[in-house]
């Protein structure tokens, strides 16, 4: 890796216990924000990429209808496999961990996060989560069957082992809160001078409010989750009707906990579209201060909404009402950011690289999992709706079109930084649109089939739906295919691409002023920061700076 | 790592100090606020299963409550009352630059909540004599009221007393780090934040003992 | 140069600590003493209790704690934190009030129109 | 599409209503932002001159305050259509016919005022129908959904849940579960029937199992197979032999089981007293090959009579011929939708009717020439099973398709016993 012309962070780190000489030690005890971030991102991308096998076999699965290749106990695990490690190994920690941890010091002019051994800590803790979940499914029935929602009592009663999922859950839900305690101290603390927090740029408004979903929420349902375990190894009896608890008790604590975590994954994403809006569009932001609001305030009201997945639950009607204002609430603020973005492409001059299609692509995607959204959240209609495939496309549309896509956005965008290369343009551009064609195709059909009346986690449907499964099966291949090919894209430029320099987009904020890939400390002086995010005068930044650490000034 | 802090100058030549992300005081105290947040939901969400189902049962609650040992339980809360004290002079001491003194007035606090836990622990048995803990047969013949008073009385007085036994694994290692000269009267964020850590096992108990033990 | 800084913002004193432990065993003995005295309903018992409880934990927060003497900062973080647990209790005691009335809300239109 | 996807409810159309103006509201929203995102990134794609035309335009308080109120207007509308579809379904009205359903793993269970249990819902056309729904305390969640009347309740085990509809047409509507109960969730599947109300009230007061039988079966069956039936147990297991998620009824009593104990496996007899272990403690011993914590207790469900009738179901049940397999070869029938083409009264519909067809003779063609044959056990088993070999004569070839595969020989040997009696 020596081809460039500075010792980056891939040459050299510092550990937790000192300095090794084993290249593997070196990483995986590395206490280097970015190599930590690496480490997520790689075993992230590992699990995402199960996940997806776990939904080509369900595809495959309902291509026809009846028994084809499972059985309904098989399944059932599927689903809820491919659940656990899409929420909790992939999309929570996601961008904050990944993307995040790269980013956010460098965003904000810092040489590390506030607790460096903390950060790795918590990569440990995830490891060590998501292998229990794994080593769940050798062990006894196999992994739970119950839904990655655990509801009670189906998750008291199954013979499965539901502990062990549950257990996992709890742990990586640990690892989460970790991450989100180090990067609010962070952002409090290790700003550079002047940066105030009206000058922080706008992925760090994103991190900064997911940090405090992560601390204040999380807590609710790895307790819950603890309580679901007392269950079955005690028999406490909080959630168990024979002993006169309340299984809609527990679905209040999960969602309370699971619904902000829905915001949690989103408001990065979000995050990542103020980055890459501007740069591509050569201008500042328009309504810098009501996105960098609309986070907080998202943050703040998705606590109180969690209610909306519990309409047919039995829950009193005064409170549904209550739930369904808030849920339009969350509404205007994310409404607002959209304007936002597209207010700024007017009077721009926009250039389409690969990161911008990607945002733009997901505007599409995300303003009909969010419109679906506002469907789901009226009550009378959600009663209709509720736990139909209307739902799950509604699901998929967001989380998927939506953070993944962004996620992936992130990925082109920051590629050259985190690599120092640059990624063939061409096929970034033909691997979106077959992704983006096989999204489509894959999930718009679910809509269909949902408003028709087809329930969810069916293992076997009614023959009027065959067709929809049909659509969304072929439209799965493509979708899977056009994945692999962003891989291998990216791949290729990580091994083979051209060197991409400190500031291949021309972009403003401080990341790009240090050379790519970064050096260890990041920055050699930091800036007093007394300007915006995003200035540019006809296209070019305002500032230029060059703050790497130079070398033979610092050694080790 | 830098002992000298780092300065830069605006444009107006002001100073600016960059924080030290390896030595800031601040920032290690803000971080354990934001874990005594977490804490703070966890009991959080259990006093709202409590509240659920004492709105429920509430008259099986009263009637409950009055069994349970107020004079153990009086006892124990005096006694982290009284460790709770300890564990603030301990830090006063401290920064006095009084070691020796701190370090006695950690093993004060060490010791009394061993006293906790033992008084805890024949509660606990007097009750599981009896035939009442999670699952058991004779509670689930006191009815579903009897069930969720005593589960939450098991779960929430468990949970707590497995927060003490980790003050004490903290208060043992805050001693280690005195010894090693790691805490020092300037140094001193780690036996700040175990009392901070502290005084939140207290506070827990609190609201715990009168919804608990004197509702009746 | 930390150390000043720190001085600064939270002089603690050993006088301090004992005459809030005084203030908290006066509380503590009067939790003690209210189900001797007062047979109360519940809801009152309840309440004073809650109070007592509630004052305790101000004095515990605000001295033990230092956020008496601590950076603003520290302060909105734990009200906001606390107002975020608030809202949620509110919204649990509406659902679980009225969860025992079926159809509460049309039900009580429908007594009226 | 579903089974009567036009809405039957009285309150479909409400509902309906909403649906169509939140999605027109937000079809609407797409289009005008999407179209005018295109439309900019059209417009300022980077040209060659355009950095010149740059505008940094940062704010426009005009503008930000339209695009929070009119999205705020559009959501209140949305919330009201919200507030008025909810208030259809919910507002149960005064005059009630109650039906209490039971969600149970894998199978939904109505009981009538009069006490009338049923698999199906049947219903009088134009009634008020109130549901109160809720699950056994030892079962799991489920939810009532259906989708032609526009409502969904869950089934909350120890709770009670209400919901209500008015049929405004005839037919018959799909019921499915939507709240992920387990392994056979997707096939808990049921029907409500709308019926006329003189069918409804005739067979209300009648003891037929339901509207659509011809004779009263209720005497007919096995006590303990009715027992197995309108508790769920044959959800999970089978009379015929066939596994589902536990082991079959069929040939069960008095063999030899292996069954796990604390997961030590040893082999005990099916006789009274493991089958009543069985029923009341089933994870004590799990027959070996099946999963524990599937199947819940029966202790407060069953009574002490009730069990002693299942297990003498097991006992002698699978071996008292006639009245038995009038009830199973009817099943058969219909559930093969056999009795679509044939009756069994002797009327003549698309095919010839089953009664006093057995050993008369009939009619054939075979290969155009026509021949007669006696209607023994082994011409109506190719007629079963090569439907196009042997035409009856007056009827047309192609019509039927072979069961071949569908029914099994035992079905087979159970219908044409049945044809025997008619």
């Amino acid at each position: 890796m020596n081809t460039f012309s500075h010792t980056s962070f891939y040459d050299k780190t510092h550990t937790v216990f000192g300095h090794h000489n084993s290249k593997i030690l070196q990483w995986i005890f590395s206490i280097d924000h970015k190599r930590i971030s690496l480490l997520y991102l790689f075993v992230m991308m590992g699990f995402f990429l199960v996940a997806v096998c776990l939904a080509l076999s369900m595809r495959l699965e309902l291509f026809s209808p009846g028994q084809d290749i499972m059985s309904p106990e098989r399944y059932n695990q599927v689903f809820t496999l491919h659940g656990v490690i899409m929420i909790f190994l992939f999309i929570v920690p996601g961008i904050p961990a990944a993307l995040g941890n790269f980013l956010l010091p460098l965003q904000i002019g810092a040489r590390d996060v506030s607790f460096p051994r903390l950060n790795l800590l918590s990569w440990w803790v995830y490891v060590a989560g998501a292998l229990l979940a794994i080593s769940s499914l050798f062990v006894g029935d196999g992994f739970a069957d119950t839904g990655w929602t655990f509801y009670a009592p189906y998750s008291i009663k199954t013979g499965t082992n539901v502990v062990w999922a549950l257990g996992a859950a709890f742990i990586l839900g640990l690892a989460s809160i970790l991450t989100g305690i180090n990067f609010v101290v962070t952002i409090h603390r290790l700003r550079a001078p002047g940066m105030t927090f009206f000058k922080m740029p706008l992925f760090v408004w994103g991190l900064y409010s997911t940090a405090w979903i992560q601390i204040l929420a999380t807590p609710i349902v790895g307790i819950s989750l603890v309580m679901v375990i007392f269950e079955r190894v005690f028999g406490v009896g909080f959630f168990d009707p024979t002993k006169g608890g309340d299984p809609v008790l527990f679905e209040h604590m999960f969602w309370i906990y699971s619904h902000p975590a829905v915001y949690l994954m989103i408001l990065p994403a979000f995050g990542i579209a103020s980055e890459i809006i501007p740069t591509f569009c050569r201008k500042p932001i328009f309504g810098y201060h009501s996105i960098a609001v609309s986070s907080a305030m998202i943050a703040g009201i998705g606590y109180l909404v969690w209610g909306h997945h519990m309409f047919t639950s039995g829950i009193s009607e005064t409170i549904k009402l209550i739930f369904s204002v808030l849920t339009f609430f969350v509404a205007i603020p994310t409404g607002v950011k959209f304007f936002d973005w597209i207010a700024t492409m007017y009077k721009a001059s926009i250039e389409f690289k690969a990161p911008m299609i990607w945002a733009v692509g997901t505007f599409v995607t995300f303003i009909i999992g969010g419109l679906t959204g506002l469907i789901l959240g009226t009550v009378g209609v959600d009663v209709y709706f509720h736990d139909t495939y209307f739902v799950v496309a509604h699901f998929h549309y967001t989380m998927l079109g939506g953070v993944a896509f962004l996620m992936f956005a992130g990925f082109h965008y920051w590629f050259p930084k985190i690599t120092g290369r640059m990624y063939s343009e061409k096929h970034a551009k033909y691997a979106f649109f077959t992704v983006f064609v096989g999204f489509n195709l894959l999930w718009f059909p679910m809509f269909l089939a949902g408003a028709f009346g087809m329930p969810r986690r069916y293992f076997d449907y009614l023959p009027e739906f065959e067709i929809y499964h049909k659509f969304s099966g072929i439209g799965a291949l493509i979708f899977a295919t056009g994945i692999i090919y962003m891989l291998i894209t990216l791949y290729r430029g990580w091994r083979y691409g051209e060197l991409a320099g400190p500031n291949p987009w021309n972009a403003t904020t401080l990341e790009w002023q240090i050379p790519s890939p970064p050096q260890l400390e990041n920055f050699g002086t930091i800036p007093y920061v007394d300007f915006q995010p995003y200035e540019y005068i006809n296209g070019e930044p305002v500032h230029k700076m060059d703050l790497g650490v130079k070398e033979g000034n610092k050694d080790a | 790592m830098h002992n000298q802090p780092e300065i830069i100058y605006d444009k107006q030549g002001n100073a600016h100090v960059i924080v030290d992300y390896n030595d800031d005081y601040i920032g290690a105290k803000l971080g354990f606020w934001l874990f005594l947040f977490t804490e703070m939901m966890i009991f959080g969400s259990m006093f709202l299963i409590y509240a659920f189902y004492m709105f429920q049962f509430s008259d099986t609650f009263v009637q409950y409550s009055a069994t349970l040992n107020v004079k153990m339980g009086g006892t124990n809360t005096f006694i982290l009352l009284v460790s709770a004290l300890t564990m603030g002079l301990s830090l006063v001491r401290l920064r006095q630059g009084n070691v020796e003194g701190a370090k006695k007035f950690i093993w004060a606090t060490i010791v009394l909540a061993l006293i906790f836990l033992s008084i805890k622990y024949f509660e606990w048995s007097a009750e599981i004599h009896h035939g009442i803990y999670p699952g058991s047969p004779t509670l689930k013949s006191m009815g579903d009221g009897a069930v969720m008073f005593f589960g939450l009385y098991f779960v929430i007085t468990g949970l707590h007393g497995i927060h003490i036994i980790l003050g004490i694994g903290a208060m043992i290692w805050v001693l280690g780090l005195v010894r090693k000269g790691k805490i020092t009267p300037t140094k001193f964020v780690v036996l700040e934040n175990t009392a901070l850590y502290w005084d939140l096992v207290h506070l827990v108990w609190v609201f715990v003992f009168p919804l608990f033990y004197l509702i009746h | 140069m930390e150390l000043h800084q720190n001085e600064a913002l939270h002089p603690i004193k050993a006088s301090t600590y004992v005459t809030v432990f005084a203030l908290l065993i006066s509380l503590t003995v009067l939790t003690l003493v209210q189900p001797l005295v007062l047979k109360l309903a519940l809801a009152s018992t309840l309440s004073i209790q809650l109070g007592i409880a509630f004052m305790k934990a101000f004095l515990i927060v605000a001295y033990y704690m230092h956020i008496k003497s601590n950076t603003p900062l520290f302060r909105v973080l734990i009200y906001g934190s606390l107002a975020i647990l608030g809202v949620i209790y509110i919204i649990m005691a509406i659902d679980t009030y009225y969860r025992y009335t079926p159809n509460d809300l049309f039900q009580l239109l429908q007594k009226e129109g | 599409m579903l089974e009567g996807m036009k809405g039957v409810s009285s309150f479909a159309s409400e509902i309906d209503l909403a649906i169509w103006v939140v999605m027109g509201i937000s079809i609407g929203i797409f289009i005008v932002v999407v179209g005018v995102m295109f439309y900019f990134l059209y417009t300022y794609r980077a040209k060659k001159d355009s950095r010149e035309k740059i505008k940094n335009i940062e704010h426009n308080v005009y503008l930000e305050i339209a695009w929070t109120v009119i999205p705020t207007f559009l959501l209140a509308i949305m919330f009201y259509y919200g507030y008025t579809s909810l208030k259809v379904m919910r507002e149960v009205p005064k005059e009630t016919m109650d039906i209490n359903v039971t969600g149970q793993m894998w199978f939904w269970t109505h009981e009538y005022a009069n006490g009338k249990k049923t698999k199906d819902l049947y219903v009088p056309i134009g009634t008020n129908v109130k549901l109160n729904i809720t699950a056994n305390k030892n079962d799991v969640l489920h939810s009532y959904y259906v989708p032609a009347f526009r409502f969904k309740q869950d089934a909350v085990p120890g709770k009670m849940n209400t919901a209500w509809f008015n049929a405004k047409e005839l037919g018959h509507f799909d019921i499915q579960c939507a709240e992920y109960c387990g392994t056979r969730h997707a096939y808990m599947r049921a029907k409500i029937h709308v019926i006329d109300k003189e069918t409804f009230d005739t067979w209300y007061k009648s003891d037929k199992k339901t509207p659509f039988d011809q004779e009263s079966v209720a005497t007919t069956k096995h006590p303990g197979l009715e027992l197995l039936e309108s508790n769920g147990c044959l959800g999970c297991h089978s009379v015929d032999g066939s596994i589902l998620v536990g082991p079959s009824y069929k040939d069960m009593f008095g063999h030899k089981v292996k069954v796990s104990v604390n997961g030590t496996l040893k082999e005990v007899i099916a006789d009274e007293a493991y089958l009543k272990r069985a029923i009341l403690e089933p994870d004590s011993e799990v027959v070996d090959g099946f999963s524990a914590g599937m199947m819940s207790s029966y202790k407060d469900v069953l009574t002490e009579k009730q069990i002693d009738d299942i297990i003498d179901y097991f006992k002698n049940g699978q071996n008292t011929p006639k009245e038995d397999i009038g009830a199973k070869a009817t099943s058969i029938l219909e559930s093969n939708g056999c009795l679509g083409c044939h009756s069994v009264d002797g009327s003549i519909l698309v095919g010839p009717s089953y009664k006093d067809m057995f050993g008369h003779k009939v009619k054939v063609s075979v290969n155009g020439t026509l021949k007669e044959v006696i209607a023994d056990e082994a011409y109506l088993k190719r007629a079963i099973l090569e439907p196009d070999s042997e035409v009856v004569d007056g009827f047309s070839a192609g019509m039927m398709s072979s069961y071949k595969g569908i029914l099994s020989d035992s079905d087979i040997d159970i219908v044409i016993e049945y044809f025997k009696g008619l």
